[in-house]
């Protein structure tokens, strides 16, 4: 099928969920009129609504981009959540206790958040090339234990004296280390990105790594018989996927955050591999994909402002999509 | 006049833009052997398939024991009498023989909760009444392959099969268990049941058969006919089409000199379920040596290739590569210094079917893509590389980014040599290389072997058919149970041969 | 041995509904399908348990509009991964997050009540109205709790002793089998995911309506996962797996013992997290075990 | 088939591209929106200040809305989106609401921001209003109420998850037993997730066992299973919304809410009019605090009238500044 016919196939289950939800809604007797309209305004249209589309696009991008290596691996590594926490954890660490210059303390909190969804995502690796542990399981308890953890550092070593009782948080990073401003994303974030999207593309699809993690994915057996170190590299797509999931975690701390917060973002790794499978596994389907699911948190944080419908409605939408997306509506003429 | 067992009038099957077969009609009679006889993608599985109901065909009517059946039901085909044993078990192997005869079994015990007690005194009268004696608990995936083909065949006599089709059933065989099956089906015959059987080895099918039938390239050119009226010759030509058959290649072995490209002392593994592990094996591979290893399948030759190939680290042993004590190698090092291999099965360990072919054909660890530090590749010089190996490998293909899938089996064979004997190489482990293969791809084949063989490089071809170890082979090892049981030199004799491989005394 | 009973007893309740949807989901598992909708469809039938239950004013009625509910979503689930070939995991964790929103919107949108729904009804207990000894603590356990022996040995006829169970396990494991069987695999992979709804169903029963009685927003709390994690481990075997989830159910019983119980000094987050870190040791030894088994 | 569903997409596209034309319409009235950090439904500060912005829209005519904010990470854009569009007045909830506000308030000097429950601002904002809670004084009356009711002296104190102001609750309840019985103890527990009754009824069963017989519990929609098992093992449950009372008045004994929806009223008049920024603490001084006790349950027990009227006594003594209970959240050893 043609590369129109595929990107017709992704994009149509999602009109179909879509829709599905509007009637349900207009149903359940709310006016979608307005639904439609805050959506818009929320993730294009309204003021600085854009950027907030892009601040939201720019975490799924790289949790997506980490996923798709493991994906191609053949492993299901659903850990990008957990490992997205720990490089926030990772980069505030340095960014709060790091005594040097600001040349040298901002790459060392990036390379920090880095290193630690590197490690966390690596030790479910680990488990599972060496003793066949369920990734699926291991990572998703990886993704507790993260949530613990941070809630740990925020209220215990790194917690804020000045912010009390409902919040663990740390305190704010130093101005000069932020890498742009709470209400959303700057040029420098978005050149870093634009070179973390380069240097995924390069890897996936211009490395001779890239192409033996593709193979080892579709024919574990050939790529055996060919000499190609199996487990090592799945453990390296665990590697990469967590250095990229770490490397949103840093970007929200050392970006829009500007701190480690207990419960903030607690859905997007689970957005991130919808992200990746709507994206067709192709890096730039991933960044289009990207920016329409950042488009739909930007919409879904602007929704309530204009409509009367519950947080709730939002959820059901997020889910019909994942529901619809593999769905191969064409199948039949397809086919023929 | 005998009474029709199953007849075919016009069937017609479209694969994409392939017609497997072409207005096809036919009709075999009751109380023979029938023989269905072709190359590779000549129609004979698709053959199968529409007889069986398993496939619909886009035109014709097929009719068993005198009863039209609604095309592309396998059920309906079964209620008239007719089955299938596919060259693929059908039987689940993780299910227990009791088990995966009551799961294929037309007609079930009665009630909805069975007791395995039940079924097994039910399938036990069944198995001894043929004589087959088997552990009813044992799982099928732990059986020897002759065995759960014999249990395949019983499933389909169970359902109270008139018609019985087999579909390549030889190809798993040694010769002792293929005659066994050949004396099965004679009885069969004398019972009453139809046998049709599908093959492309056409001395089994002289073997066998009562009556031929040939298609070639989805035309039947040739309706079943008493074999009696037929001559070898005019079979070969009818199968192949106009070009000429030679049986032999003939290439004398030149003398080289006896420097041991491979060499394995002592070397052990570990069994696996049904297959034995190797026991104290000792072999050396000269050069310009084609080395063949005879054997029934599942006596140690998947042990030795993946010994070879370096997948399975031995218990004890050493073995070197060109000189040099490989044994602590992976296989990429192997490849590094000169192993190639051709694995078992071409599907799933020779190639990926959902890769693109430059994937496929690029050899990833090989030395001559180790460019260097830099990581990168460039997909432009990979795809011209790649076409000219395919070009030089006579793969018929259109574009090098179309997946492995779109290839057929003997083209798939020719990306896998393509790949594997592109650049220089000392060692060659070939396992079942034209396993499956027509005559012309399987001669293809050979002769790539040869030209392996002539550059000084040494061979050690695993093959369970007798015929192409005795046509290619300047030495042949026989294994069994893990062991080297004999060696031979030409002329080789199919009887001692034959004798070593299954145990009996000579 | 008082606190023994007690242990014992949190240890029953808490994994009456993890080995119930585990059990169940065996059939899914066994058809080659990895069911992440699981945990949704069980948070769904708490919710319809809780609010048919208390319309109808019959716990009994609760535990029907329960299993309903299942059913209902399991057809939609399989429509969508055998009609539609959708990829069954992700429709799977689309289908949990729609039945977490919606049942949050259904009881907005219908009940107007925001967050929580207490209920009028509960299941009855086997054993009531003891006090002391031993039996006090048995009378707490819930009808569901003593039927759970019960639907583990009917799972595992079903699946082991009726040509149902295995046309299930050909259409999983060796589907060209199945075919060459003319088994329709379609209609096993329904039939499956409906018994799979099944047990959901009074899994979230027993969740809303059993132990407690009421629905609180996304009250299932990772069971969902918890009863896949049960059936890795318990290598997809009916009765391994319902240890498995009694394992669960320990472990969540330990995590409160040892909360209860810690005088380590350490931080309350690391007590925190030992059910977690045992359900990695564990799930990564049997891993070790059965990639051992696997190669002899 | 294709044709069909894009011709179908397209017209949506269409459908959104006009709609943005549309103009906005807006509201004549004043505008009140409540921004709530937790979820609705937790029987305690979002419900009650959802009751009190239903109280404000009858008495005063303003026009309100109530949104969920539950993720850190989106608080700051939210108070953003929402006074770009001339929201009058914003209230919103705890700690990091502040700290936003803090940020951003001086950006929208039309703006009026309210945080219920967060510490003042430093410096103040002459548009923002903070309101502190004394939730510690609340812990305090129950500990007092608990351990003179308690027969072993051993009480408990259940939390969704480990959050500074839980410490400075156990500290307040351990303060206030000890003053009653000089050897009581408060044993506190988690249940790991606001959600989830049932494990609440397993991690309240688990400490009833221990021989504790009071649980003072607040953790939103567990507290279901925490009074479930109160009620099953007949002890007693202190928690701070009245209508779990109903849930089983023989267990729920005593009850020390904060008037979330009060508290409303006031800021709201308070903004509508002159508005006075800066900080106030809400707690018992103010009459934001609340008791309620259960009569049922004064029936089960003898000792509820001497409990009662020792508890009175207390809120007397806070009420009048004859005693202060310190915030401490240090973690209890």
């Amino acid at each position: 099928m043609n590369r129109v016919g595929q990107g017709a196939a992704a994009i149509l289950p999602i009109g179909i969920a879509v829709a599905t939800c509007m009637l349900l809604f207009a149903l359940a007797g709310y006016d979608i009129i307005s639904v439609i309209l805050g959506v818009t305004e929320g993730a294009l249209t309204g003021f600085g609504s854009f950027q907030q589309t892009l601040r939201w696009a720019m975490p799924l991008l790289l949790i997506a981009l980490g996923f798709l290596f493991c994906l191609r691996a053949g492993e299901f590594n659903i850990g990008g959540q957990g490992q997205m926490m720990m490089g926030g954890l990772g980069s505030v660490a340095v960014a709060l206790l790091f005594p040097g210059p600001v040349w040298i303390a901002m790459p060392t909190a990036l390379l920090a958040g880095m290193l630690c969804g590197l490690i966390w995502s690596g030790f479910a690796g680990f488990l599972k090339v060496r003793y066949h542990a369920d990734e699926v399981i291991v990572t998703l308890m990886l993704n507790f234990i993260a949530v613990l953890l941070v809630s740990w550092v925020t209220t215990g070593p790194l917690k804020d004296p000045a912010v009390r009782g409902e919040t663990a948080s740390t305190p704010k990073i130093d101005s000069a280390l932020r890498l742009g401003g709470s209400d959303g994303i700057s040029p420098t974030l978005l050149i870093l990105v634009g070179l973390a999207i380069l240097a995924a593309w390069v890897i996936a699809e211009r490395s001779r790594m890239g192409v033996q993690l593709r193979y080892v994915g579709k024919a574990p057996q050939a790529a055996r018989w060919q000499g190609m170190a199996v487990r090592r590299l799945k453990f390296q797509a665990y590697l990469l996927a967590g250095t990229f999931a770490g490397l949103a975690g840093a970007f929200e701390v050392l970006g829009p955050n500007g701190r480690l917060v207990t419960g903030a973002t607690p859905t997007i790794g689970f957005t991130a591999i919808v992200v990746t499978i709507v994206g067709l596994s192709r890096v730039p389907g991933i960044v289009i994909a990207a920016i329409f699911f950042g488009g739909l948190q930007a919409a879904i944080l602007f929704l309530p402002i204009v409509s009367d419908l519950p947080s709730s409605g939002i959820k059901i939408l997020e889910g019909m999509i994942a529901l619809f997306v593999t769905a191969e509506f064409l199948r039949h003429w397809r086919q023929r | 006049m005998r009474p029709t067992a199953v007849r075919c009038d016009g069937i017609t099957v479209q694969f994409g833009q392939v017609r497997a077969l072409d207005n096809v009609s036919l009709a075999f009679p009751v109380g023979q052997i029938h023989a269905v006889l072709g190359q590779n993608g000549a129609g004979k599985s698709t053959m199968a398939g529409v007889l069986s109901g398993i496939l619909r065909p886009a035109r014709g009517s097929v009719e068993i024991c005198g009863r039209k059946i609604q095309s592309g039901q396998s059920a309906a085909a079964r209620a008239a009498g007719l089955d299938i044993v596919h060259q693929r078990f059908s039987l689940p192997p993780s299910f227990r023989v009791a088990e995966a005869l009551e799961f294929a079994a037309a007609r079930k015990m009665g009630g909805l909760v069975y007791s395995l007690r039940r079924i097994e005194r039910r399938w036990r009268e069944r198995l001894d009444a043929v004589g087959i004696t088997v552990d009813l608990r044992s799982r099928l995936a732990s059986l020897p392959v002759e065995t759960r083909q014999s249990i395949e065949i019983l499933r389909a006599l169970a359902n109270d099969a008139r018609v019985l089709i087999l579909d390549e059933p030889t190809a798993l065989l040694s010769p002792t268990a293929i005659d066994k099956l050949f004396r099965q089906l004679r009885e069969l015959r004398d019972q009453g049941v139809t046998p049709i059987v599908i093959l492309h080895k056409l001395k089994e099918v002289l073997a066998v058969a009562d009556t031929v039938a040939i298609l070639r390239q989805g035309q039947l050119v040739l309706p079943p006919t008493p074999k009696d009226t037929l001559t070898t010759s005019r079979i070969s030509t009818l199968m192949v089409g106009a070009v000429s058959v030679a049986t032999r290649c003939a290439t004398p072995t030149k003398d080289m000199p006896a420097a041991d490209l491979c060499r394995l002392d002592g070397i052990a593994t570990r069994s696996r379920g049904s297959e034995p592990g190797l026991h104290d094996i000792d072999l050396t591979l000269g050069q310009g040596e084609i080395l063949g290893v005879a054997g029934i399948e599942g006596n140690g030759q998947r042990a030795l290739a993946e010994t070879i190939a370096g997948l399975e680290a031995p218990l004890a042993g050493r073995l070197t590569l060109a000189g040099s004590d490989v044994t602590e190698r992976g296989t990429a090092a192997r490849r590094v210094m000169g192993l190639r291999m051709v694995p078992f099965d071409r599907m799933t360990e020779g190639l990926s079917l959902t890769s693109p072919l430059w994937e496929n054909v690029q050899s990833w660890v090989a030395e001559r893509f180790r460019t260097g530090p830099w990581p990168l590749i460039s997909i432009a010089r990979m795809q011209e590389s790649t076409r000219a190996i395919l070009d030089r490998f006579g793969v018929s293909y259109r574009t090098t980014t179309q997946r492995g899938d779109t290839l057929s089996g003997g083209n798939l064979q020719r990306v896998i040599l393509g790949r594997e004997l592109a650049g220089t190489l000392k060692v060659l482990l070939a396992a079942q290389p034209t396993r499956g293969l027509d005559f012309a791809a399987t001669r293809f084949v050979w002769q790539e072997l040869h030209r392996v063989r002539d550059t000084g490089a040494g061979i050690i071809l695993i093959s369970s058919d007798l015929d192409e170890l005795f046509e290619i082979s300047d030495r042949i090892l026989v294994m069994r149970g893990g062991r080297v049981v004999g060696t031979f030199t030409p002329p080789y004799s199919a009887r001692t041969v034959g004798s070593a491989m299954v145990g009996a005394a000579e | 041995m008082e606190f023994l009973d007690q242990f014992t007893v949190t240890t029953l309740r808490s994994a009456t509904p993890i080995v119930i949807a585990a059990v169940f989901g065996l059939f899914s598992i066994r058809a080659g399908i990895f069911h992440l909708g699981i945990e949704g469809l069980m948070l769904a039938s708490a919710f319809a348990a809780v609010a048919v239950g208390t319309a109808s004013g019959s716990a009994w009625i609760g535990l029907a509009a329960a299993i309903a509910v299942a059913l209902l979503l399991s057809v939609i689930y399989w429509f969508f991964i055998d009609q539609l070939r959708a990829d069954t995991v992700i429709a799977g964790l689309g289908l949990t997050a729609l039945c977490v929103g919606g049942t949050a919107f259904a009881m907005q949108a219908l009940f107007d009540q925001r967050g929580q729904m207490a209920s009028t009804v509960r299941l009855p207990r086997v054993i009531s109205g003891v006090d002391e000894g031993l039996l006090s603590y048995v009378s707490e356990l819930t009808v569901l709790t003593w039927a759970t022996p019960l639907l583990i040995v009917l799972a595992w006829i079903v699946l082991r002793r009726t040509h149902l169970g295995l046309q299930i396990a050909a259409v999983g494991d060796y589907p060209y089998g199945a075919v060459a069987a003319g088994v329709d695999a379609s209609r096993v992979r329904l039939v499956a995911i409906l018994l799979t709804g099944f047990g959901c169903g009074i899994a979230g029963c027993q969740l809303a309506i059993g132990d407690v009685a009421g629905f609180a927003e996304n009250m299932t709390n990772g069971r969902g996962f918890f009863a896949l994690a049960a059936m890795l481990f318990g290598g997809f075997s009916a009765i391994a797996t319902a240890l498995a989830g009694l394992f669960f159910g320990f472990a969540d019983a330990f995590g409160i013992f040892l909360q209860l119980n810690d005088r380590s000094g350490l931080p309350t987050q690391f007590v925190l997290m030992a059910p977690f870190l045992l359900t990695i040791l564990i799930v990564t030894i049997s891993g070790a075990i059965r990639q051992r088994r696997d190669r002899l | 088939m294709v044709r069909k569903h894009s011709r179908i997409l397209l017209q949506a596209i269409g459908f959104m591209l006009v709609a943005l034309g549309a103009p906005m319409a807006f509201a004549e009235d004043r505008s009140v929106v409540l921004v709530a950090t937790q979820k609705a439904g937790d029987r305690g500060p979002i419900d009650g200040l959802i009751d009190g912005l239903e109280q404000a829209e009858a008495a005063f005519g303003v026009e309100t809305r109530f949104i969920e904010a539950l993720d850190p990470a989106t608080f700051e854009n939210t108070l953003h989106a929402l006074a770009r569009r001339g929201t009058d007045i914003i209230v919103t909830t705890f700690f990091a609401m502040g700290a936003a506000v803090q940020n951003l308030a001086a950006e929208y000097p039309e703006t009026r921001f309210v945080v219920v429950v967060a510490a003042p601002l430093d410096p103040p904002l002459a548009n923002a209003r903070i309101v502190g809670y004394a939730t510690q004084e609340n812990a305090y009356l129950a500990g007092t109420f608990g351990a003179t009711v308690s027969e072993t002296g051993h009480l408990g104190l259940i939390a969704g998850v480990p959050l500074p102001y839980v410490w400075a609750d156990v500290n307040a309840m351990t303060m206030a037993a000890r003053a009653v019985k000089p050897e009581a103890t408060v044993t506190h527990a988690f249940v790991q997730s606001f959600e989830d009754p049932v494990k609440g009824r397993e991690v309240a069963a688990g400490l009833y066992d221990r021989g504790i017989d009071v649980i003072y519990t607040g953790a939103a929609a567990s507290d279901i299973g925490v009074v479930e098992a109160a009620d099953e093992t007949d002890n007693l449950v202190i928690v701070a919304s009245p209508p779990l009372v109903e849930q089983a008045p023989e267990s729920v004994g005593f009850v020390a809410s904060f008037e979330w929806a009060r508290t409303m009223m006031i800021e709201i008049e308070n903004a509508l009019g002159d508005f006075e920024s800066g900080f106030r603490v809400g707690g018992i001084a103010t009459g934001e605090i609340i008791m309620t006790f259960s009569d049922a349950y004064a029936a089960t027990n003898p000792r509820a009238p001497e409990a009662r009227a020792a508890t009175e006594t207390v809120y007397d003594q806070i009420a009048a500044g004859q005693m202060t209970v310190p915030y401490d959240e240090t973690e209890p050893k």
